[in-house]
């Protein structure tokens, strides 16, 4: 394991009950570099995001992340990861503002941090209102400010456009766009926006591998096969 | 001894009760899990049976298909 | 603002943790009372059925020290109960879990709002028990006991209120196996809680309430405190 | 299915407690106090220690099942509660129709071990209905581990509380069932019917696991059958269930 890999499985499997949810995916992933996996729903995209989350343990194989391995030496690389699912994990009674300070003192990171990200998402205006008032795409900018606010060297990203104008898509490009420079796994389920950003694509069907490859042997109608059958 | 006398019938359908009560919980307790292992025995065997003629039939389809995509290729 | 490099692991402090837990507890409660004014109101109706249902007008000793017990007992069910929904609907837990934090500040910090909680129920409750149902005769002193009292049976419901509470979050059935689960376990509480207050709440007798219910009390503080912290993170661990 | 060792288990069971059963009718001495009804003390007593233990050695079980995430030690905590819970019925009844004998009521609040057991027994009663309300296998494990270990502590510290909580009201009738004050003809049948109570824990529970492992062996063939016929979604087959599931 050199310091350049970020991510590296052998053989992950995660099963629920009797149901193989990921089923013996091997992969690395470059310092850098960005995933991006296709997949139907229920194809194991979300358990895979999960896992290197540490937030659910491998059943079988192994995962390494950061070079530490998971779950034994999950606590090494918690706070070196960043989540962004469609659950934005923030209290809803409670502003964006209060969110993040949450978020940043369980982070150790300093307050200053979330005036900066919430003018950097032009979120200030409204932030000291609760967030359950917000529109999908003021939360999904709260949201991307959580998931950034401790500097994650690896971002975990589930469908972050999705339901999202293009306003919104703008002011969260820097945050966790291509232009972020971390390291970024990133599900999609649409074929073009996901390949322009994608360096190694990832087409997961019932939890097995349907292909793996770097983004120029891929097409888009090797994605849409994906979804067809 | 004379209490031993005086006590005897008296306790002792308590005590005969109480062994009882041992008794029936686990005859209760056999015949149930008996009855459910038969069953699932049952079961067992029958589903054998089942997956491997399965298993024969799917492995004489596949090579009945392969002969005719060969003769078709021919 | 990206990473240069590869960065040693750091870690919250379990005490920085646990303050921001309990600060986004009391936040949450201020901004949207929910689970509080529903365990005071609570316990104000149970003593008013109370009154019919053992259809007397005033109870001492024995009876009274129960009243208040099944009362604050049933009404620390019923917080328990919420005491994790927000964070489990709204992915607190998620959160917690990906922050470099030592789970079981989740566990610390939710027991001592338990018992915040409950001690601001009863600085409600007993006051009013006092003037609905209590006899008179209820001296300094013995307000003194009863805290006293209250405060070793709370910190042990918390205990199992929190604990539990994690445990039944994550089943279908939460509301209802909760309180099956956690009213067993807490039964000592009950048995020393009310053994220790039946005399301060006497209109006639000592009023000290005996040592040994006291040191039963802690010691299943103790135990439990103990078993919660090194079983909690099972209960997180997917 | 049943192996040479459970049959000579089951046989060593039907011996040492019927065994125990004779000796108690007609070797042990009426006790002067009680009479003859003191005899129900041979079948309660043993019954409620090794229920009491199988509460304990489930929690043990659920312990190492934390530890080691290996599916037998939950198979071994789910079996042993299991099993205590239903010997926990037996004890309940005996020890009403004993207090009833003794004292000519069917439960008797005084009397601390009854009282401390009925909690027990209660609290143990939620455990099946615990495991059938998680769906998922794994965590339904984890969190029946974590149920059995905290009240695997619990049986000992509520039997103190209970005791503490009624102090000499009561004489001690049952003082001779803690075992060091029994005459000795009172002892032997005492320890062999405890020696065979626990025989048959040990067998049924080996009973159970074999029933769980035929099921699980059914249920995987089912599964199979299922992918042959080339039904896909599995989603409607493995039935809920609240014993462990057995990967097969």
């Amino acid at each position: 394991m050199d310091a350049a890999t970020a991510i590296e499985l052998r053989g992950l499997t995660r099963r629920y009950g009797y149901r193989t949810a990921l089923d013996d995916l091997t992969l690395t992933v470059p310092a850098g570099a960005t995933l991006v996996v296709f997949g139907p729903n229920g194809a194991g995209k979300s358990t895979l995001l999960r896992i290197l989350a540490t937030l659910l343990r491998p059943h079988a194989g192994t995962a390494s992340i950061l070079g530490e391995a998971l779950p034994d030496r999950a606590w090494a690389v918690r706070g070196r990861i960043g989540l962004l699912t469609h659950d934005p994990l923030l209290y809803g009674d409670l502003s964006a503002r209060e969110n993040l300070r949450f978020h940043a003192r369980l982070h150790g990171v300093p307050l200053g941090r979330v005036d900066e990200l919430l003018a950097e998402v032009k979120l200030e205006r409204r932030a000291d209102e609760p967030v359950h008032t917000y529109s999908r795409g003021m939360l999904q900018r709260a949201a991307a400010c959580r998931a950034v606010l401790h500097d994650p060297e690896i971002l975990l990203l589930d469908e972050p456009r999705a339901n999202l104008d293009p306003g919104a898509i703008a002011l969260l490009e820097p945050l966790v766009g291509r232009e972020s420079g971390r390291t970024r796994v990133v599900t999609s389920h649409d074929p073009a926006g996901g390949l322009a950003e994608a360096d190694l694509v990832l087409g997961l069907r019932e939890g097995k591998t349907a292909f793996l490859a770097p983004v120029a042997e891929v097409d888009a109608a090797r994605v849409a096969e994906l979804y067809a059958a | 001894m004379l209490t031993l006398a005086a006590n005897f019938p008296d306790g002792s359908g308590y005590v005969l009760a109480a062994y009882l009560v041992f008794a029936a919980l686990l005859l209760v307790y056999l015949g149930i899990t008996a009855y459910r292992l038969l069953g699932l025995e049952k079961r067992l065997t029958k589903l054998t049976e089942e997956v491997d003629g399965l298993e024969r039939q799917r492995a004489h389809d596949a090579t009945a298909s392969e002969h005719e995509e060969e003769v078709k290729l021919s | 603002m990206t990473a240069a490099g590869p960065r040693p692991p750091r870690t919250t402090p379990t005490r920085t943790a646990v303050a921001a837990l309990l600060r986004k507890e009391l936040l949450l409660e201020r901004r949207v009372p929910q689970v509080l004014p529903a365990m005071a109101l609570f316990s104000v109706v149970t003593f008013v059925v109370f009154r019919f249902a053992l259809d007397t007008t005033s109870v001492e000793g024995r009876t009274a020290s129960g009243v208040l017990w099944v009362t604050l007992l049933f009404a620390a069910m019923l917080g328990a109960g919420r005491l994790f929904v927000a964070d489990h609907e709204e992915g607190g837990i998620d959160a917690l879990l990906l922050a470099p934090v030592d789970r079981t500040a989740l566990l610390i910090a939710k027991a001592i709002t338990f018992v915040a909680f409950l001690a601001l129920v009863e600085v409600v409750a007993v006051p009013v028990f006092v003037v609905l149902l209590l006899e008179p005769g209820l001296s300094i002193a013995d307000v003194g006991r009863l805290a006293l009292v209250l405060l070793l049976a709370d910190i042990g419901i918390a205990v199992i209120g929190t604990l539990f509470g994690a445990l039944a979050i994550q089943t279908r059935a939460r509301d209802l196996i909760l309180p099956l689960m956690a009213l067993p376990l807490l039964v000592p509480v009950v048995i020393m809680a009310a053994k220790a207050t039946a005399p301060v709440l006497a209109v006639t007798g000592s009023g000290a309430p005996g040592g040994r219910y006291l040191a039963v009390l802690c010691l299943y503080d103790l135990v439990f405190g103990l078993l919660a912290y090194a079983v909690f993170d099972f209960l997180l661990d997917d | 299915m049943y192996s040479a060792k459970l049959r000579t288990l089951a046989l060593a069971t039907v011996i040492t407690l019927t065994g125990a059963f004779v000796l108690a009718a007609y070797y042990a001495p009426i006790e002067a106090d009680q009479g003859f009804s003191q005899k129900i003390f041979y079948v309660h007593v043993p019954m409620a220690i090794v229920a009491l233990g199988g509460f304990v050695w489930g929690g043990i079980q659920g312990l190492l099942y934390l530890r080691t995430r290996d599916p037998k030690h939950d198979m071994r905590s789910y079996v042993a509660i299991h099993m205590s819970v239903i010997l926990g019925i037996g004890v309940l009844v005996t020890g009403g129709i004993w207090a009833r004998s003794a004292w000519g009521v069917w439960f008797e609040w005084r009397e601390a071990t009854l009282v401390s057991f009925l909690i027990v027994f209660l609290l143990y009663c939620t455990y099946q209905p615990l495991r059938f309300s998680i769906t998922d296998p794994e965590k339904q494990s984890r969190y029946a581990a974590v149920f059995a270990v905290t009240a695997g502590t619990f049986v000992p510290l509520n039997f103190i509380a209970v005791r503490l909580a009624n102090p000499f009201i009561h004489p001690r009738v049952l003082n001779n069932t803690t075992g060091g004050a029994l005459p000795t003809d009172m002892k032997i049948p005492f320890y062999l019917a405890l020696i065979g109570m626990t025989l048959l824990f040990v067998t049924l529970s080996r009973v159970e696991m074999t029933h769980k492992l035929t099921r699980g062996r059914v249920r995987g063939l089912e599964r199979r059958l299922e992918r042959l016929q080339g039904e896909s979604d599995p989603a409607g087959l493995p039935a809920r269930s609240a014993a462990p599931q057995v990967m097969a």
